[in-house]
């Protein structure tokens, strides 16, 4: 059962990412295309925790805490970037 | 592993699958990007969330002890996401872009 | 760097550790022992960089916050949910927040809850941090919108950071 | 799945060969990290693919090469390192150049020999 | 296992990590100590020549990991021929460097001893993704070199240089992936004892793979059609630093003589002298490329950087023969080509100093303030790059012409080595004649002064094609021996057998 | 060991004679004349030996990989060279003492000149053809410097270069030839080679190696068509032509033909080749000199058709001739020195050398006109002089070619029509000079005779010419004899030296050139009126034309091939790769290995389709900077996404940190870069570069799939086996990273230290202006370090720390290290900059980068080298398991040193990276100090 729902939730998640591209690809502004970007950052987390449980191990697991704790960084240097050009300053 | 905790996992899988596939629509479908931002800030984070616990679960009923680490994954994402809609969205007024008919209120820019 | 051999930031170094604790996935001897090591040389090094650190007056008062936006996150999660859903086009309103916290660390807690509950995302602080920039998704009116943080969120912090 | 992930690594190495010959230094920037992505995966999978063979021991029965893993690794580094360099040589470049067009000055590329005989005036 | 065999490699390494501490020190003491530690390089390189001289392989396996496990260290006599080689040549670059050369940079003395770093490890690795990584070492380094200094005329030509390396790093890269994922192995004594095994469809990709190996290798050593990057960038380096490069080429032609006489050497099977048939038209195309450059170039530098390509060409041509004649005699050709183009790097530095806005320009200019020196300088450098007695070049060409046995080989050979000459010598007499003798009246502002640094080191590495003339016999005898030992690399294997410290075997 | 210190003696007297500069003129000229006097004494003794016909040889083994030694070798032929060399070298310096003025450079000149005589003894001397070759060539650069001694002279680079160019070439010629004919015979040594003349023409090669070796004796004796470089090499000073070109420098071809005589003469190839060149070279060379209004430019020409003459007598491969040849090279060698240095003299004292304007010398300097005129009777041939007896000689050889029919006569008429312009030109040189009328317009004037000692070499070769003349066989009939014996190398053919050997056909003929050139002169305006008519070629401009030509040819093939296009280079260089490698590629085709294809996994499929796109969207929107840039960025995590998918959490996580940092990075660059990427090349351009990036992609993708589809067994099993028990860690990538391969890890760390230290470098002195707004018409915004994004990141820093640590510590077990570790950290400290702006976080933050990063390779290394200590080998690790109350078992191990060392590096180097790049962002600056305050 676990198995039914783990290939269903991961066909939802893969889903969402096809529409996250979607998006990245329509536009039309810059901030919906790095909008996008931040939301496959997320689903990629999911991917890989729905990874780890495919496979039943939790190697793979910190990769989605490096995500969490550093995803968002590339973000908000790309919206400074393009509110403020200069991204360190 | 206990079949409550079988059905917890399966809903919960479903449950993060299901919000995270709505945020994506939402991303997808909504007409401007203020809009749009409402469905990854929450949305997805739910749903990635829901995952999340299933997760923890899942290792905990292993026979391994249990698997709390990926509640930090829920507890980093829950810090920096509203950072990068902030971002996003400042960046957006800053850069004018479009806003759907119809919205009370205007972004300002500062 | 070492001023002290003390904890210089409690409170982190009390997050820390049990952040600790969770990465090492439970409580343990070792756990333990280099939890306590690193959340007192961690805060050491950096507390430098947390110059304005926020008065946390009343922190007990936290977990019953965190819980009650967790609620309100599921809760508004389906409304949204089914907003998208529905195909009908939202009402969308961006709300100017007349703020009354003052620190700058619990502006950001308030405006972060707004972004993760659904249907409002903090847009903007003004220079001045009196107004907090709000659009909301699918809202009735402005007023509707500012009276539901204040109440639900806006209050508890200012319990909090007093 | 190998064919498809083939075709990964054969559309990275085409993208970035196709930008490494632009003309100005973001694109080469760019198409030189798609050409050590797809560079990145190609060596990787010389150890060929496995699912959950993570090789850390005892976390799996059979366990994926970790030789190229590690090759990799030092790869990706190393290819951080240059990317870095290059993309600050190619700030450099703007600065001395005013323009970030890979072969500098168009005024350079010409010939300008003076023959002997254009310089005998001097005598 | 003789811990000597760190030595070349933990001098710079240790020595580069003091510079990097000491930015701020004073610079006298950085000078000090950054010359101390290329002077211990000397030092250990020549130790170990005399180690290797016996003619035995010696290895040294990192972390004590018996090979083909762990990566090992094997000095053989061509490994330790070129430490001494690249040793001296960048004792001298760096007493010149001291002369001023490596001001405005703190981190100057930090890059050049890494950039020895990077060669000493590419030199004594027996392991070829150790060497991509000793290539990655030594690139870096030289790319913060070449770009040393003030002004603005080597972003281009550095940029380019870069680029094209970072590509030729990917195409490594590839090649030892596909040569791994056949062989399994990346020691290159077991790649020499995997490689003649493989057959059928494995046959195909290791062949792609060490041909275009070949090409990442050309491309460092600079044949044609990968040597264009070479001139400007060469040209517009500060003198100790395009000076120092004189060797870069030669690390791809060392990895081209070390791979492809041990992997795809004689006893390969049925990858046998890969790509030699190749190398040969292209390496006198190279040499025919380089002279045109040199015949055309527009200042000394520019001529000299082309001299560079000549060289390589010179090398390979000799080299693709095959024989061990010709190994040995590019060998010989290696030592002078490679010592005197460094020299004349610092000689043409020392003349456009002396000659105001004419820089190193082949026009005329007021008289320079010390011509008689500095023509001295360049006349044997220029008669030891061209290949003219009695100096060091005419031997080397000597040796190489000897090395081709009679046929086609042979006429090409002869016609293009003696017929570059013969332009060669024109381009750097017309080149010579303008810059001295066609002085116009007037004078340089600050003309700069010679000092004992630089004139020294300068005219040390041009006066070292006399040393070499001088030495000439014992110099044949290695170079002889060191062929020898290439061509019959199937010892090279023994070191697979290297006992570990303190594990029975 | 005297032969050697013949030749060594000019080379120390070179270093030496500079020393005496500062004494003057005179002591110079004794110091320089020290090493040819004992020279000259040390070939004395040897004589005997030679009479007898004997050889002397001194041998010292140099190189003999390449087949060179230190052999000399003294026989007739050589003995006659050298005493040439040394007598008339002594004579020029002498001569020169006078000629050269008082503040000239006479130290380099004396040098030179000495450097010159030792490489000519050299030559004569070698009894190994490569160690001749030697000195061959450094006459040819000594000569160079020679000519051009007065550079400031245009004509005289030129000439000198000219001369370089030919005489040097043929030396390369030579230099073929000889290792052809060593290579017949086995040997370099002329004993060996000279016996072996029969091998060499049996030869296939020989008809190569023949033309080679005369190529070079053409071009340095200045044979037709080489002879051009001659007369423009007497922009020399005086002593240097009258040196070079009449005893030394031009004789080494002649040298090299008799030294060769034996080995190569005597085929018809060598008749053919040597007798039409110096036919050519001889009537040329009287032609010309007839018209040269230069008085050196006459003997310069003259020289040229006297060498033809030798070159004659040799090609024509008779013994007589031959010896008739020796015989010449004597007595052209005397009279000529003395001509050469009588026009010094008279240059010297008029100021000229132009013979319109210098006339009726006679009565101004009677004393050198007489021994003018005595020299050039030699040379036109007036009997009783030496230059009489050798012309017979060679008129009677003409006589002696056995040429078929109507060939016969033209060596006779050849000689004859030759000899006449020789009398006509000698005619000209006594007349002209010293007669006709008054001197026109000299710039000394009036000229009187020289210092009596500049007259003393002329004598003394006037002398020479006289007594040989008049007493051949006394005076050089031994010398001549042992010479020709020395040349033919076997027995010498009856000949008599006497005045007159009755009337005879030659005799007749010498009648004829003295009369016909008697004749020739008085109507010389005819003749001149005649040449005149022809366009004169100045081979000096046609040689620098042909220079010129060549340089600016070359620069534009230079410029067309190396155009400074890095599209091109890096076109070439892919073009390459695919060249090399699509033979085996295309043998291979689309192959699919026995392991088959694994089932499709509709995820990663989709995945990967997503990878593929977006790649491909880089390349098509690489226009749109930004956008490809987020493109970009999701390429990167499908990478790393893919890395977790097939089992390289380790890989997975490194390249989802150095992500964000590349992506920091590039916005970092992106900020002051044009925004859009203007089209700039052509549409088939870019069609041309869009099939090289498909077949490249094509090329990957067959060998992806075949590599992934076959079996393959890898040294990987033992790490697998070795790591927890060897290296005491459970993650086998990284105990590979810091244990097996620790020190492929060293030299990465390295990199990535040498990079930051190199960027830093770089942008030190850079300055570079920000764009004003994004160019799409925004200005950029005030808000320079946003609220909500400062507040939160102050708790992420010491919370990244705490991941950092935990992915650090737990790396050698589990997923993770030093290296993600460090990035982790950097990524903390980045989004401090990011937040709070340059001033404010550096400084907080406590240390240099710099020494962040010499701290991290100090641990490495130091981690590296503890082993040494204990007799292992470098980056030899140790660990052990400790077990302590409380805590419980942990590991300790060395690597984890290593590791920190890594961790260091990492985040030194990123930092002082990206900081460097943040730090030329000038506008900000000020407010970060007001906000930090
Ligand atoms: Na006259
Ligand atoms: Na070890």
């Amino acid at each position: 059962m676990i198995a039914i729902a783990l290939n269903i939730t991961i066909a939802m998640v893969v889903l969402a990412a096809v529409l996250n591209v979607y998006r990245l690809f329509k536009g039309p502004d810059a901030p919906d295309r790095v909008l996008a970007l931040d939301t496959l950052y997320i689903n990629a987390i999911a991917l890989i925790i729905l990874l780890g449980i495919t496979l039943g191990t939790r190697m793979y697991l910190e990769a989605a805490i490096l995500i969490a704790v550093m995803g968002f960084v590339g973000t908000v240097a790309m919206a400074k970037y393009l509110k403020r050009g200069s991204v360190i300053e | 592993m206990s079949t409550l905790a079988e059905y917890t996992i399966v809903v919960m899988l479903l449950i993060g699958g299901a919000f995270t596939l709505v945020g994506a629509i939402g991303l997808a479908r909504l007409p401007d990007f203020f809009t749009r931002l409402h469905g990854p800030t929450k949305a997805t984070t739910l749903g990635v969330g829901a995952i999340i616990l299933a997760s923890v679960v899942y290792f905990s009923f292993q026979g391994e002890g249990i698997g709390i680490t990926e509640i930090l994954i829920m507890a980093f994402l829950f810090m920096t996401a509203p950072i990068s809609a902030n971002m996003l969205a400042k960046a957006a007024m800053h850069l004018d872009v479009d806003v759907m008919e119809g919205t009370k209120g205007n972004p300002w820019e500062q | 760097m070492f001023d002290r051999l003390n904890f210089p930031q409690p409170w982190l170094s009390l997050t820390l550790f049990l952040v600790w604790q969770f990465l090492s996935n439970g409580v343990s001897g070792a756990s333990v022992v280099m939890g306590l090591l690193l959340a007192w040389l961690i805060p050491q090094l950096t507390q430098g960089f947390w110059p304005d650190r926020p008065a946390l007056t009343r922190p007990w008062r936290l977990p019953g916050y965190l819980l009650r936006v967790l609620v309100d996150i599921v809760i508004a999660s389906v409304t949204v949910a089914r907003l998208i859903l529905s195909g009908r086009p939202p009402k969308p309103v961006f709300v100017s927040y007349p703020l009354e916290l003052e620190q700058p660390m619990a502006i950001t807690i308030l405006a972060s809850t707004i972004s993760l509950t659904p249907g409002t995302v903090s847009a903007d602080v003004s220079d001045d941090q009196k107004i907090l920039l709000i659009h909301a998704l699918d809202a009735g009116s402005e007023q509707e919108v500012i009276d539901a943080i204040k109440q639900r969120y806006e209050k508890p912090l200012m319990e909090m950071f007093r | 799945m190998e064919l498809a992930f083939a075709l990964a690594i054969g559309a990275l190495t085409a993208s970035g060969v196709y930008l490494l010959l632009r003309a100005r230094t973001f694109p080469v920037v760019i198409g030189l990290t798609l050409l050590s992505y797809g560079v990145n995966l190609f060596l990787f999978s010389s150890g060929r693919l496995a699912t959950g063979g993570q090789p850390i021991i005892g976390s799996t029965s059979q366990y994926s090469d970790p030789l190229p893993q590690a090759l990799v690794l030092t790869a990706i580094v190393i290819g951080f390192a240059m990317t870095a360099f290059v993309v600050v040589l190619a700030l450099r470049n703007l600065a001395d150049n005013e323009d970030d067009h890979v072969d500098g000055y168009q005024s350079e590329r010409t010939p300008k020999l003076k023959t002997e005989e254009a310089e005998v005036s001097e005598k | 296992m003789n811990h000597w065999l760190t030595a070349p490699i933990l001098i710079p390494l240790l020595g580069g990590i003091l510079q990097v501490f000491m930015g701020y020190a004073p610079v006298s003491l950085r000078r000090t100590l950054a010359l101390t530690t290329t002077v211990l390089i000397l030092v250990s390189a020549i130790v170990l020549l005399v180690l290797a001289d016996d003619g035995s392989y010696r290895a040294y396996a990192f972390g004590n990991w018996a090979p083909p496990f762990g990566i090992v260290l094997v000095l053989d006599r061509l490994a330790a021929l070129m430490l001494v080689l690249t040793a001296i040549l960048a004792l001298f670059c760096h007493i010149y460097s001291v002369g001023g050369a490596d001001e405005g940079n703190r981190q100057f003395h930090a890059l050049y001893l890494f950039q020895l770093l990077g060669l000493n490890i590419a030199f004594l690795t027996g392991d070829l993704f150790n060497l991509f990584v000793a290539f990655e070492v030594l690139l870096i380094a030289s790319y913060g070199l070449l770009m040393h200094g003030a002004g603005t005329a080597r972003t281009v030509p550095g940029l380019h240089y870069v680029v094209l390396n970072l590509a030729g790093s990917s195409i490594f890269l590839i090649s030892v992936g596909m040569i791994y994922s056949v062989t399994g192995t990346l020691n290159m004594a077991d790649l020499a004892l995997q490689v003649p095994r493989v057959s059928g469809e494995d046959l195909l990709i290791v062949k792609a793979a060490g041909m275009m190996l070949l090409v990442v290798f050309g491309l460092k050593a600079a044949i044609l059609p990968l040597c264009f990057w070479l001139p400007r960038a060469y040209a517009k380096a500060t003198a100790p630093v395009a000076a120092l490069f004189a060797v870069m080429t030669k690390v791809g032609i060392y990895a081209i003589l070390r791979v492809y006489t041990l992997v795809f050497g004689d006893q390969a099977g049925e990858l046998a002298g890969l790509g030699m048939d190749w190398l040969f038209p292209m390496a006198l195309v190279t040499l025919a490329m380089g002279v045109v450059g040199a015949v055309g170039s527009e200042s000394l530098k520019t001529l000299v950087a082309w001299q560079v390509i000549i060289s390589v060409g010179t090398l390979l041509a000799a080299m693709s023969l095959g024989s061990e004649a010709g190994t040995s005699a590019a060998l010989f050709y290696l030592l002078n080509t490679t010592w005197v183009v460094g020299g004349l790097f610092l000689v043409a530095d020392l003349i456009s100093r002396q000659r105001g806005s004419a820089g190193d320009r082949i026009v005329t200019a007021p008289r320079m303030h010390n011509r008689t020196f500095l023509s001295t300088l360049f006349l044997i450098g220029a008669v030891a790059a061209a290949g003219l007695p009695p100096l060091s070049g005419f031997f080397a060409k000597l040796l190489i012409l000897q090395a081709a046995t009679p046929g086609t080989q042979m006429a090409w050979l002869w016609s293009v080595v003696l017929a570059g000459g013969f332009f060669t010598l024109i381009a750097y007499s017309r080149a010579g004649s303008i810059v001295f003798w066609r002085t116009v009246d007037g004078h340089v502002e600050n003309p700069g002064r010679l000092s004992g640094t630089v004139s020294v080191s300068a005219g040390a590495l041009v006066a070292l094609s006399f040393v070499i003339v001088v030495l000439a016999g014992p110099i044949t005898r290695y170079t002889d021996a060191t062929a020898a030992q290439l061509h019959n690399s199937s010892d090279y294997i023994e070191i697979l057998k290297t006992p570990m410290v303190g594990k029975e075997e | 060991m005297s032969l050697p210190l013949v030749v060594l003696l000019p080379f120390l007297g070179a270093l030496a004679a500079p020393l005496f500069a500062q004494g003057g003129r005179t002591a110079i000229a004794i110091a320089s004349s020290v090493p040819a006097i004992i020279a000259l004494a040390a070939l004395y003794p040897h004589w005997s030996t030679l009479a007898d016909g004997g050889v002397v040889l001194h041998s010292y083994e140099w190189l003999p990989a390449l087949g060179i030694s230190f052999s000399f070798r003294l026989d007739g032929l050589s003995l006659l060279f050298a005493l040439l060399i040394l007598v008339i070298g002594l004579l020029i310096i002498l001569y020169a003492r006078y000629y050269l003025k008082a503040k000239e450079n006479v130290g380099k000149f004396y040098s030179l000149l000495l450097c010159f005589m030792g490489s000519m003894l050299g030559i004569v001397l070698s009894s190994n053809l490569l160690l001749m070759l030697v000195f061959w060539e450094l006459t040819s650069l000594t000569s160079f410097l020679l000519i051009s001694f007065w550079n400031h002279k245009q004509d005289a680079r030129r000439g000198a270069r000219m001369a370089l160019a030919v005489t040097g070439g043929g030396g390369l010629a030579l230099m073929a030839g000889i290792l052809i004919i060593g290579n017949i015979v086995g040997s370099f040594e002329l004993d060996d080679v000279l016996a072996a003349g029969d091998l060499i023409k049996a030869h296939s090669l020989y008809p190569v190696a023949l033309t080679l070796v005369l190529l070079g004796a053409f071009t340095k004796s200045a044979q037709f068509p080489f002879h051009f470089w001659l007369p423009h090499a007497m922009q020399a000073p005086t002593p240097v032509s009258a040196y070079l070109h009449s005893a030394t420098m031009v004789k080494a071809g002649i040298f090299l033909m008799a030294r060769l005589y034996p080995a190569l003469a005597g085929t018809e190839q060598w008749f053919y080749m040597v007798s039409f060149t110096g036919m050519a070279t001889l009537l040329i060379g009287a032609y010309v000199a007839m018209f040269k209004h230069d008085l050196k430019g006459l003997l310069a020409h003259s020289t040229v058709s006297h060498l033809g003459l030798i070159t004659l007598l040799f090609g024509m491969g008779t013994k007589l001739a031959a010896v008739a040849a020796v015989f010449h090279v004597i007595n052209h060698a005397t009279f000529k020195a003395s001509l050469f240095m009588a026009a010094g003299i008279i240059d010297h004292e008029t100021g000229t050398r132009d013979m319109r304007r210098i006339n009726g010398l006679w009565r101004y300097m009677p004393h050198t006109a007489t021994l003018a005129m005595v020299a050039a009777a030699s040379m036109a041939g007036v009997p009783l002089l030496n230059g009489f007896l050798s012309k017979e000689m060679f008129f009677a050889e003409s006589l002696q070619l056995n040429l078929p029919g109507f060939w016969a006569w033209v060596p006779p008429l050849v000689a004859t029509l030759a000899g006449i312009f020789a009398v006509a030109y000698s005619a000209r040189f006594i007349h002209d000079v010293f007669f006709n009328g008054k001197p026109v317009d000299l710039p000394i004037y009036p000229p009187h005779e020289p210092p009596r000692y500049m007259k003393i070499p002329v004598e003394i070769l006037v002398f020479a010419c006289i007594m040989v003349g008049v007493f051949p066989a006394i005076s050089v009939g031994p010398l001549l004899y042992t010479a020709a014996a020395a040349t033919l190398g076997g027995p010498v053919p009856e000949y008599h030296l006497t005045i007159a050997h009755g009337f005879n056909l030659p005799l007749v003929m010498s009648f004829a050139a003295f009369f016909g050139g008697l004749l020739m002169y008085s109507q010389r305006q005819r003749f001149f009126d005649f040449h005149a008519r022809f366009k004169e070629i100045d081979e000096k401009a046609v040689f620098e034309g042909v220079v010129s030509w060549l340089a600016s040819t070359a620069n534009r093939l230079t410029f067309f091939i190396e155009n400074g296009s890095l599209q091109r280079y890096a076109a070439l260089l892919v073009i390459s790769v695919v060249a090399v490698a699509i033979v085996p590629l295309t043998s291979l085709g689309v192959f699919v290995g026995e392991n088959g294809l694994s089932p499709i996994d509709w995820p990663t499929l989709i995945g990967i389709a997503i990878l593929i796109l977006c790649a491909l969207a880089t390349a098509v929107m690489h226009r749109e900077r930004f956008y490809a840039l987020i493109l970009l960025s999701v390429v990167g995590l499908l990478v790393s996404l893919g890395f977790a998918r097939f089992s390289a959490p380790d890989l997975a996580m490194t390249q989802l940190s150095v992500e964000v940092v590349t992506i920091v990075l590039l916005m970092l660059a992106l900020f002051y870069m044009p925004s859009w990427t203007p089209i700039e090349s052509s549409t088939s351009r870019r069609v041309r570069d869009a099939a090289i990036a498909l077949v490249a992609g094509a090329g990957m993708t067959l060998v992806t799939l075949a590599m992934l589809t076959r079996p393959f067994t890898s040294i990987s099993e033992y790490f697998l086996d070795n790591s927890k028990p060897g290296g005491g860690g459970t993650n086998v990538v990284n105990v590979i990273l810091v244990d097996f391969r620790g020190f492929d890890t060293l030299g990465e760390i390295t990199v990535l230290a040498i990079a930051a230290l190199g960027i830093y470098s770089m942008l030190k002195n850079t300055v570079l202006t920000p764009p004003p707004g994004d160019g799409q018409g925004h200005a950029w915004n005030r808000d320079a370090y946003p609220l909500m994004l400062r507040q939160i990141a102050r708790p992420m820093l010491p919370l990244a720390l705490m991941v950092s640590a935990y992915i650090f510590l737990r790396g050698h077990n589990m997923p993770g290290g030093g290296f993600i570790a460090g990035l982790i950290t950097a990524v903390a400290l980045i989004l401090q900059y990011i937040a709070s702006g340059m001033i404010w976080t550096q400084y907080r933050v406590p240390f240099r980068y710099h020494n962040v990063i010499g701290l991290g390779l100090l641990f490495a290394v130091i981690a590296g080298a503890a082993s040494y200590a204990f007799g292992y080998p470098f980056l030899t690790s140790t660990f052990d398991y400790i077990k302590w109350p409380v805590v419980g078992k942990f590991e300790v191990a060395s690597a984890l040193v290593f590791d920190l060392g890594v961790y260091l590096t990492v985040i030194g180097a990123t930092l002082l990276a990206l900081v460097s790049i943040g730090r030329l962002s000038p506008h900000s600056a000020i407010k970060s100090i007001k906000e930090s305050a």
